[in-house]
């Protein structure tokens, strides 16, 4: 079982020296020589640099297509018409899987035709140099994002290859990605990861980590969100990464979200050592959308309306498309488009919320509980607390697929909308807490004239695609009798 | 086999590569909450899987979901290993059981013919299922309560 | 000059006469049987019952076309796919300056072509038996919107053909609308058409009426706007309105939307007689739009938040392609889908904004300081007062082209994006309230480093067109570096 | 006629049926900071008010605004009425000139062709209108400045 240590320079070679024969790209790959890559390229393509130096929240869209021409005519477009401010490589599902062979057939296949036979680029497959081309190609950093348990041959690549900017981590990329990978095993690849950003750091290169905050995407409890976010940044900063982007997903509350962002920063600059550089990301709602542009650019702009509020430093946009998949490059630079006019209205507006504090407050205390479940569960060494807390249940997020989380954690919506647990499980929160999670959620029971159940879980998970936050009974049509596409 | 009130086990499962949880979640505890005994064996679930889960746990009928949208793959050849199996289970499948737009009374028509019992979509409650489910295994709605109340 | 009395209803008939040989559809008009003809509508056709018993914001949108067929297909499809709560019917162009003549040709050459020769529905050509057709034709109630300084013979024609809500009044039709109709004279044509809803209402069947609230629709300090709107509804409860909608334009800054909207109902509530029950119309912003449909989504969303956390009575929905004119219905309908969904998904959450408060009382000051200057210069009648008030500069209405208007005051946003004056004139505010405003606005010069000018009025004027919200130097490109489509 | 350091006239207003009275609300500002001495007609304003204006005032310059897309109709022969009352004046015009997506530099031959010394379209800023106006006036900015002084 892996414990929280730095991995050594020796260990750092060997590991890589064996992922040198996984696939031949991996050959490719000399660290002094990206080193020279990367210091010649200029500010405007540092990510981190860039990222930390923003004086308003910074814009990315996710994209990703099979071939090298097509995803640079991608993101030229994404930079040139939506106005991204830092642009995304999003990874396909086989190199995911490690599965570089059946990638390489659909690079092949995708090469071909006028079709897309992957669901994103397939990095490894396309190699150090072709990389280096795609980050020359754009004026903006460009960030690897993915979804992959083991991404150690993803980041050689794609670390020599220019880009600045890592996205993932041991408990983000597999509770809820994966259903069989055990996490004793992705935090030791992940170490390797962290190990090697620390490497380039190390020598001047600061390479940005980005653990995944929303993840199932499911009506998430920010203080699991959070406490994920510091576990996997505490693992990263032992290995070295000194810029670090902690994230959240919108749960639609302002209040709520405003107050999770908030309790996100403090803690992160709390618990992670000084030397890191704590910045925060907001993605907007990774729920179901509304099959419906018109209502999911209502979902949109709330989560820009959100971010003019709370000031993350960048801002995961969605499209107006994300019902049906993987929205056109117009969409997905309209989603951006929207997304800045809300904030360019509201930025500098003074908005003063009430019940955020108190909102937070909360946050704070939830997280610092699961926080002390899990050093205790490890005999005060983060590694092995969460993957013993996981085991447990005193750590667990719901919606879970991976069999190392118990998935028995069930939150619900009160009555404000806000995101409580309906069902605790062994999750490690005392019973003060829980019973102001129960006491809110009774509120809703009474509202609605029914006792709390998985039936309140489900209306709220298909809540927002059906137009409303709250799962209210009957609630499928608007009280002012207005026709909803989403039914 | 089933006395009269003592609660029937249903198999419940993501079939394939899979990954999609929140559904069988809220199914499973539908299940629960309705008097049953439920085998989640969660998302990414093999063929063969379903066919020991239901062998070993006796149980009177297999939930199969899918959602996205490889289900004609993924369950070709189930009813058969049920069969060798000895298994004479009752077998729903429901999602997104077609990629693309086609008519759903075409593709209940291809399940119905692969040996499901029940086709439903997306949009299914939980509640309809269960609904069938009683009618299905002959439950009525006073047995399933009062199997709640005793489980 | 007209004075703020009750026309009898020897006048009345004198004046209904005279009308009746304008268009010969005027000798079809019979009160008598237009109230049978109301007394059969359903409960959800009449317009004053359902807006005034919802229980949340009732959406309404813009929509007139030329011929019958095709206005009760526009409205149906708006009902059906956009959800419109309230209907209306917007009048064509020579409706409103009484040329009825032209508006026969353009209707006549809109039936045999596909293109329509008039911009709305002229619905005085079409008669009593027309506009019954449509009413019958639709489940929601409809109203009609035009921009008619005499609208004394469309009103004839269509309280007598079902409609139950009319828009307009003396000065918000006059004085954003026209150069040289003299406000003495509009003041008399709206008492007659005041008085006939008063006729109708005496007799059971409310008529809805509904002063413009957003005057000229560039940065209107909320004070003029309430002023104006308290003036209409006096003058038309002296005529026996008993269902008064006060208006008020989206200026895009949360703190004073939300201020205003609640001064005004409370203003309403406290100037006008006991027996009017007073409703808020709150309009989506009526500024230039960006010419870009993404950032229209946009400024249209933040106007369904602010009335999810104002609660108005009704807002009237604008669409993404604003920019372009006369929207097509699909693009309509989505304006109201939108605006739909972030209101069901905000409405329920408490939203507790700090500052509204404050900013609500200053709204209250100023605008109790116009109502004073108003009564003192028509020796406590308002219909004199208003009308002296104008003249002298006393009240003012900014970029009004009207001749009866100094149109002298200027507004500016302040440091926050609240409108605020920049150039008083002769406007009645007392100077306590003057060196509020100057304040503000020397925050503004101070952070920008320029002196407060013109060109500021001029930066804020383009300002959400270009995709901000305060028109600040060398404001055209996102500090961030992300470009807009909006230059 | 026009001594060095007094106030030049300039006459301002949209023509023809036209109502839209911001750009020129906001230009008569821009003149009036810049030093001009401005006569603002307003909307909706007929040539025959632009001709008497201009020769009552003893203006220098017709800055003629339209932005709801008839300028070519409204403008035909303003230049005529002009000549015919003996008036030499600098006569500019700005806005949207024509419907819909014609081309800049057409739309700019075709005014000028109708006698208009300079053609802007409507995202010109006031300050470059007023920059123009000075170079056909021979002034310069210093007595530009001089005269906002003075006056």
């Amino acid at each position: 079982m892996p414990t929280d240590e730095r991995l050594s320079d020796d260990q750092l070679q060997r590991i890589a020296n064996d992922l040198r024969d996984n696939w031949h790209t991996g050959r490719e790959v000399d660290f002094e020589e990206a080193i020279a890559f990367h210091e010649s390229l200029p500010a405007s393509k540092q990510f981190a640099q860039v990222l930390e130096s923003a004086d308003q929240p910074l814009l990315q869209p996710r994209a990703g297509v099979p071939c090298l021409e097509e995803q640079i005519d991608l993101l030229r477009y994404l930079q040139d018409e939506g106005g991204a401010d830092l642009l995304p490589t999003t990874i396909d599902s086989y190199t995911r899987d490690n599965e570089y062979e059946k990638a390489e057939e659909g690079l092949a296949a995708s090469r071909g035709s006028d079709e897309n036979e992957l669901n994103g680029f397939p990095a490894v497959n396309h190699g150090v140099e072709d990389c280096r081309r795609l980050i020359r190609a754009l004026d903006a950093p460009v960030e690897v994002r993915h979804g992959t348990p083991d991404a150690r041959l993803l980041a050689m690549v794609t670390l020599a290859g220019g880009f600045q900017s890592f996205e993932g981590g041991p408990i983000s990329y597999n509770i809820p990605y994966t259903k069989r990978h055990d996490l004793a095993t992705t935090i030791e690849h992940w170490q390797f990861v962290d190990r090697l950003c620390g490497a380039y750091t190390e020598r001047g290169v600061t390479i940005n980590r980005e653990p995944f905050g929303p993840l199932t995407g499911t009506l998430v409890p920010p203080s699991i969100a959070i406490a994920v976010m510091l576990v996997e940044g505490e693992l990263a900063a032992t290995q070295g990464v000194r810029s670090l982007t902690l994230g959240y997903g919108q749960v639609g509350n302002l209040v709520q979200d405003v107050a999770a962002l908030r309790a996100l920063r403090k803690l992160g600059n709390e618990y992670l050592r000084d030397e890191v550089t704590v910045t925060t990301v907001f993605h907007e709602w990774m729920g179901g959308f509304p099959p419906d542009e018109a209502r999911a650019n209502g979902v949109i702009s709330l989560g820009g309306a959100t971010a003019a509020v709370a000031q993350p430093d960048k801002v995961i946009t969605k499209s107006a498309q994300e019902f049906q998949g993987v929205p056109t490059k117009e969409a997905n630079a309209a989603g951006l488009r929207t997304t800045r006019q809300l904030i360019d209205m509201m930025i500098e507006q003074d908005i003063d919320l009430g019940g955020i504090d108190e909102e937070q407050a909360l946050i704070e205390r939830e997280t610092r509980a699961l926080m002390d479940a899990i050093y205790e569960a490890g005999d005060g060494d983060v590694a092995q607390g969460v993957i013993n807390a996981f085991d447990s249940g005193a750590l667990d997020v719901p919606f879970a697929p991976s069999d190392a989380a118990k998935g028995a954690v069930l939150p619900a919506r009160d009555d404000d909308g806000r995101v409580r647990i309906f069902e605790f499980a062994d999750l490690a929160l005392p019973d003060d807490i829980k019973e102001i999670h129960a006491a809110r959620l009774g509120e809703r029971a009474e509202t609605e004239g029914r006792d709390q159940s998985f039936r309140m879980v489900a209306d709220d998970v298909d809540a927002i695609s059906d137009g409303k936050l709250i799962g209210r009974p009957g609630g499928d049509n608007s009280p002012a009798g207005g026709a909803s596409d989403a039914d | 086999m089933t006395g009269k009130y003592m609660p029937r086990t249903v198999i419940l499962g993501v079939i394939g590569s899979d990954a999609h949880v929140v559904g069988i979640t809220i199914l499973e505890q539908a299940l629960s909450a309705a008097g049953f005994e439920v085998i989640n064996l969660g998302v990414q679930t093999a063929q063969d899987e379903f066919v020991s889960a239901a062998k070993s746990h006796d149980a009177e009928a297999v939930l199969v979901s899918s959602l996205y949208g490889h289900a004609r793959q993924d369950c070709e050849g189930l009813h058969d290993e049920l069969d060798d199996a000895g298994l004479d289970v009752l077998t729903y499948v429901g999602g997104n059981l077609a990629v693309g737009q086609s008519d759903f009374e075409e593709t209940q028509a291809t399940f119905r013919q692969m040996g499901f019992d029940r086709v439903f979509d997306a949009e299914t409650d939980p509640e309809e299922a269960i609904e069938m489910l009683r009618e299905d295994l002959q439950l009525t709605t006073t047995e399933a309560e009062q199997i709640r109340v005793d489980g």
